[in-house]
């Protein structure tokens, strides 16, 4: 049951609005009912192809030797894909916004680094056949140590899982083996804390396990171009991740898709387009490669697992006067998208409270498991699990009510967050007070007349003295700032009014255009903007 | 190679071609073979059915009851006569799971799966089987031990004499997901009473082992007495005495050997 | 390659097709009659998007071999509606905003008609059962539930 | 006893759109002669509502009724370039670019129909009906499809807009990590309850209570699925799910939905919801993004619920019940705590 709590927050907000606001049917709900809408596979091709791939048995082992020969000759084959038929066959998602080294191959070549790794990809005429095909494929393996914990990764000594990054850990800021986040002096606030409470907390990968698992089809189209069908949830990421793998112009592809079954970050990853055009580009035919219910559940991407370590200093009356946290994201055998999570993850500490001292080391670290990726709460979810756990620990401790206690401690308007900006447009407290309602949570009155929107900022404003730690290189040259970040608090601005329409003429080619296909999103993403 | 489906009318030529060929299995209601198929099992090459109508015949006529090989779970639950075993049946699967998978095949269906095994055991069941000779009949408890190597067998049927009393007949399958969730244990109870005695007590256990297993020390604790608290805390005591469980992805052996006597416990002692 | 003929009633209509040693009916419905409805999840009996009625039964179109409905009647989502009219459950579906990826919908409704051909008037708890089989992502089952419970209510007003 | 009720709580706030910006999305509006509008993007819809979310906000933005808006995505041909849909960006930076492309092909509409009504635009307004009439003189009206037709056969305008949304990309200080991550961010608090079996660590969701701060319910209905279906997997996440049972060993994992737990119809509980709209100063009409923070604090509320029934305190996820039974177990038995 829903209620809409309208009485909240009115003078903020115009209702006198036609369509906004009204519980109108969805426009994909009769395609829904009627089992119409549109997903990637439900397109029939003539003389459709089946792509399979060879999967490591490893988790960490050497490829001595693979031969297909075998393979190459059974029944239906069209084609076997090797590594160095992958034109690039190196890339990094995030190389799209400049951010990461190319770590991760199409196929592997000379290594694998989780079990379940993509070897040999075999187009035949049927799923069967690509199935028999497979079982000739034969592997020789030299198993490498293997390294599945992300503390273990770092130790000295451990097992390099990645070359590119050989110290286990994604690099930031070019040097960096983690993204730190330092506000206020942690280390004296816990030192003059009534409490202080470590904890560690731990969630292990999950799966998204969407409905309809990842897959598309690629098929020769007119004028040479292809067209593609597909299940992702990021339609330009996957055509230009395309563009670069496959070393072509990002206007060689027509991709449709747009109707998916359930993604929840699963299908973030251009996990089967790559191969499939390839193997359409090769075989003149058009090519599925849908992945197996197994296949998505072990070998698609899952929400990392994280281990994070949280260091609270308490007051008696309740206030959490320092956090201290160090988080450890499973990344896998690549990077994918979380090195992306740990500065979403620093950038969320200390969840939504105001601390006045607060410390992160966020490190993204590389084990022999399935790459991790993007889910539902990305970079969050875990962190807020550890942080409410912790925060009703501390409520305990000092004897105080837990909602009455998020009460006080929790941001608003007017104060600085732990990322150097103020915090606007708060609205936690009321959140607390409404399910405290619905739940019939008693709540003193003080904390019910408490509000989002009084007795923030002032001393809650200030940039604490940040004590320089000794290996701290010079200081950053002044932050930019968005556009809202300049706005006054109270006013609402629309939207920007839209740029003036391009020049009619051809583009001129940008300068620093990359040597591959794809149109980079963006150039600065990760680099200092000084 | 592609697969090839052979259909027969006898169980004979059925049994005849399953012996004879490595890569043949039997499709009974398609939940494990036809899985197989999908996953890219090469090793399946030959299918073989059989249409005997004996194959799906439910006998309650007698002292014995005999359910052909081809029986679905949902023919059980419509069946009144069988109304002791609509708790096992309903355990299996959701309703188009029901609807196709056999008596027969969950036989040979490994952990997390094969809870209607578990109450056939607690049944102390036999299994016909269709050799190259004839049919023969096999102990539960025989056929199970050497289950790995039954791929080949064609089984006809499985049979057990009729409950006297269908309250001695007791099952639960613990499941984390409702109402339709594998097994982390199944437990199954046949507790014939005389008197005030139980003779004859049956204990039967799924994911405790390998395969279905009879937990006899349990058995042992029940036999002769009355089923009291304290008979019952005895029983439950000895539930893990024998058992072998295994790691799983829906639970460990740890916990299986931890929960196994306070499930008996409950079922013993009828409480939720 | 050696193809089964292969011969049923597909919503009502008499279809003849031949397959291919092992094949399932849903690649059979999919690729060789065109009917997308049924959708594929997992291969292994355990999502229910492939859910068919085969002679008025559920079953899972991926666990059977196709050459298994010869002569039968093979009902699918596409075959529910009473020519441009929406079925009971679909309309209920769509009312009660039951679908959210849409991938999951055939199946239940599927699942879901099986259960009030045979019992117009389910109690909650059946319908748990009833689409128990069936894996849904998005909605956390509570819509579905609530449309099919609306779907058989409104069978009885209509009675 | 061996059955425990214990209620926890959570609260939690969620950054809208991808971390540190710079994540445009674009949009295209365009009319048809009939005065029916195509909105074209390349965004995906995953089950989240985004083709109808878009088309609500270009029909109030156009002053249109729903039924006259036709959003298609996603093409790569003909949808312009959006970054995709993740990060909670789709109502918030989608919904945006929608907005300014509705917006200009509003003006061309505008103007069409003041050429003519042979007024001002700026004296006309929309009835959300699909009628432009003079302010306060509402019998001085034309109807869009005319307007529409005016405009392609007569005037030779093309009633189109485009749309772009972009939050300008931030910088990161290696050091302090200063950096502006988000423009907006959603809120909530859960109240899970629960009951638990001391002898089997087995947890049975009782109910929740919820409240989400989500700027504007843009349509209660698309929100409701999202807060429900999103609720449902925060206690799946708590409780169910994970692809290595024994991590970190990468032992056991599971290959089908036997395997793998999710709650089913049979375990899912009450669900009561209070929606809450401090609007965003730049969402659209003041919108956030619900479709992800709705998990998350389903999780920390189950197990400090689960620590409020039994006394124990499970930090590993997922909370099984053989992390309870150890943990009950190492202190000695359940220690129910001061019910609230």
């Amino acid at each position: 049951m829903l209620e809409l709590r309208k009485d909240l927050f009115a003078d903020e907000r115009d209702d006198n609005l036609k369509e906004i606001g009204k519980g109108t049917q969805r426009q994909d709900m009769l395609g829904h009912v009627t089992g119409t809408s549109p997903y990637f596979d439900d397109h029939k091709l003539q003389g459709m192809l089946h792509l399979k791939v060879v999967r490591s048995e490893h988790s960490h082992a050497r490829l001595r030797r693979v031969d297909t020969s075998e393979a190459e000759r059974s029944q239906g084959v069209r084609r076997i894909i090797r590594g160095s038929d992958v034109p690039h066959n190196l890339n990094t998602l995030l190389s799209l916004i400049n951010f990461g080294k190319d770590d991760e191959p199409s196929l592997a070549v000379d290594k694998v680094r989780y079990k379940g790794e993509p070897i040999v990809a075999i187009v035949a005429d049927s799923p069967r056949e690509a199935f028999e095909a497979i079982a000739k494929v034969k592997i020789d393996y030299e198993p490498l140590p293997a390294v599945f914990d992300v503390e273990d990764a770092l130790k000295p000594g451990a097992p390099v899982v990645n070359e590119v990054y050989p110290k286990n850990t994604f690099t930031y800021h070019e040097t960096y083996d983690r993204q730190q986040l330092r506000f206020g002096d942690v280390d004296r606030a816990l030192a003059s804390a009534d409490h202080v409470l470590e904890q560690r907390y731990q969630m292990s990968p999950i799966e998204h396990a969407p409905t309809e698992t990842n897959g598309s089809i690629a098929a020769p189209d007119t004028n040479g171009r292809y067209i593609v069908y597909t299940s992702t949830q990021a339609l330009f990421f996957s055509v230009d991740t395309c563009a670069k793998i496959l070393d072509v112009p990002s206007n060689t592809f027509h991709f449709i898709g747009g109707t998916v079954g359930g993604g929840f970050g699963g299908k973030v990853d251009t996990l089967t387009e790559p191969l499939c055009i390839l193997g359409a580009m090769l075989t003149g035919r058009p090519v599925r490669y849908v992945f197996g219910r197994e296949e998505e559940m072990q070998y698609g991407p899952p929400r990392g697992a994280e281990r994070i370590y949280i260091k609270d200093g308490v007051m008696r009356d309740g206030r959490v006067v320092a956090r201290k946290v160090r988080a450890y994201f499973d990344s896998g055998a690549y990077t994918r998208l979380s090195s992306y999570a740990a500065v979403k993850c620093a950038a969320h500490l200390p969840g939504p409270y105001t601390i006045p001292n607060v410390y992160g080391d966020i490190y993204c670290v590389f084990t022999n498991r399935t790459p991790a990726t993007a889910m539902r709460g990305f970079g969050v979810t875990a962190m807020d699990f550890a942080i409410e756990c912790q925060m009703d620990k501390l409520a305990h401790l000092v004897g105080m009510d837990p909602m009455e206690f998020r009460i006080l401690n929790s941001y608003r308007d007017g104060d600085m967050k732990a990322h150097r900006r103020e915090a606007k447009n708060t609205a936690l407290i009321e959140c607390v007070q409404v399910a405290a309602e619905k739940a019939k949570w008693p709540l003193r009155d003080e904390f019910k007349r408490m509000s989002s929107r009084k007795d923030g900022g002032g001393i809650r404003a200030a940039v604490t003295l940040t004590p320089r730690e000794t290996h701290a290189p010079p200081a950053a040259a002044l932050q930019q700032r968005t556009t809202y970040d300049r706005a006054p608090a109270a006013t609402r601005e629309p939207p920007p009014p839209p740029s003036p329409p391009p020049p009619s003429s051809p583009p001129t080619p940008r300068p620093n255009a990359p040597a591959h296909g794809a149109a980079r999103f963006s150039s600065v993403f990760g680099t200092r903007r000084r | 190679m592609p697969v090839t489906v052979k259909t027969f009318t006898s169980t004979n030529e059925a049994a005849a071609a399953l012996s004879s060929d490595r890569s043949a299995r039997y499709l009974g209601g398609g939940t494990l073979v036809m899985r197989a198929l999908n996953e890219g099992d090469i090793s399946i090459s030959t299918v073989v059915r059989a249409s005997d109508h004996a194959l799906t015949r439910i006998d309650t006529g007698g002292s014995r009851i005999t359910l052909g090989a081809g029986v679905t779970y949902a023919r059980i639950l419509a069946d009144r006569d069988l109304g002791f075993l609509h708790a096992p049946a309903r355990s299996i699967g959701g309703p188009a799971v029901r609807n196709m998978g056999t008596v027969g095949g969950n036989l040979f269906a490994p952990n997390p799966y094969g809870d209607f095994t578990v109450a056939m055991l607690a049944l102390d069941a036999v299994v016909s089987v269709q050799g190259g000779l004839g049919s023969r009949e096999v102990p539960i408890e025989e056929f199970l031990q050497s289950r790995d190597r039954q791929a080949g067998t064609l089984v006809l049927a499985i049979s057990f004499a009729k409950p006297g009393n269908a309250e001695a007949f007791r099952y639960r399958k613990i499941a984390r997901i409702k109402p339709k969730g594998g097994a982390v244990i199944t437990l199954a109870a046949y507790l014939p009473v005389n008197g005030s005695r139980i003779v004859g007590a049956r204990v039967a256990l799924g994911s405790m082992a390998p395969t279905p297993i009879r937990a006899r020390a349990a058995e042992r604790a029940l036999e002769g007495r009355s089923l009291d608290a304290s008979t019952i805390d005895a029983a439950a005591a000895a539930a893990v005495e024998g058992t072998s469980p295994s790691d799983s992805a829906i639970a460990s052996a740890w916990y299986r050997r931890e929960i196994v006597s306070v499930h008996l416990k409950r079922l013993l002692s009828g409480q939720e | 390659m050696a193809k089964t003929p292969l011969q049923f009633r597909h919503n009502g209509r008499e279809v003849a097709i031949f397959v291919d040693g092992g094949t399932n009916l849903l690649v059979a419905l999919r690729e060789l009659i065109g009917d997308m409805t049924p959708k594929f999840g997992c291969g292994q009996g355990g999502c229910g998007t492939c859910s068919v009625l085969i002679d008025g039964e559920l079953h899972l179109s991926c666990l059977t071999l196709a050459e298994t409905v010869t002569g039968r009647s093979v009902e699918t989502l596409d075959g529910i509606k009473d020519g441009p009219n929406l079925h009971p459950l679909q309309r209920a579906f769509a009312d009660n905003f039951a679908a959210q990826c849409g991938y999951c919908t055939p199946g239940m409704l599927m699942a879901a008609k099986a259960l009030l051909d045979r019992n117009p008037s389910p109690s909650r708890d059946e319908v748990v059962e009833a689409i128990s089989g069936n894996i849904c992502r998005c909605t956390g089952y509570e819509p579905i539930i609530n449309a099919v419970l609306a779907a058989a209510s409104g069978g009885r007003a209509r009675a | 006893m061996t059955r425990h009720r214990g209620r926890g709580i959570a609260a939690v706030n969620y950054p809208i759109g991808m971390n540190l910006g710079g994540d445009p999305s674009q949009a295209l509006v365009h009319s048809n002669p009939s005065g029916k509008f195509t909105v074209a993007l390349s965004s995906i819809d995953l089950g989240q509502g985004m083709k109808s979310v878009t088309r609500q906000i270009c029909a109030e933005t156009l002053g249109v009724p729903v039924e006259d808006v036709y959003v298609d995505t996603a093409d790569s041909d003909t949808g312009p370039h959006c970054m995709g849909s993740f990060a909670s960006r789709g109502t918030h930076r989608v919904g945006n670019a929608v907005m300014a492309a509705a917006r200009e092909a509003r003006g061309v509409m505008m103007e069409a129909a003041a050429e003519e009504l042979e007024v001002n635009a700026a004296d006309l307004e929309t009835d959300g009906r699909g009628n432009i009439h003079v302010k306060g003189a509402p019998h001085r009206s034309i109807s869009t499809k005319d307007v529409a037709i005016a405009a392609q056969f007569k005037q030779g305008k093309t009633i189109s807009g485009r749309g772009i949304f972009l939050v300008p990309l931030s910088d990161v200080d290696p050091e302090t990590g200063e950096m502006s991550p988000a423009t907006c961010y959603a809120h909530a608090c859960m109240v899970a309850e629960v009951e638990v079996d001391d002898e089997t660590g087995e947890v049975d969701m009782v109910r929740m209570d919820s409240a989400y701060e989500l700027g504007r319910a843009l349509n209660p209905r698309l929100v409701e699925q999202q807060l429900v279906g999103g609720a449902w997997m925060g206690v799946s996440h708590a409780l169910y799910e994970t692809t290595e049972p024994h991590y970190p060993d990468p032992v056991h994992g599971p290959r089908d939905f036997v395997e793998y737990l999710m709650p089913g119809p049979g375990d899912i509980c009450p669900h009561d919801i209070a929606v809450l709209e401090r609007p965003a100063p730049d969402g659209p009409f003041g919108a956030k993004g619900p479709g992800e923070m709705c998990a998350n604090p389903v999780l920390p509320a189950v197990a400090n619920a689960i620590f409020n029934a039994v006394g124990v305190r499970i930090d590993d996820l997922p909370i099984t019940p053989e992390k309870v039974l150890r943990a009950i177990r190492a202190q000695g038995g359940a220690r129910p705590q001061a019910r609230r």
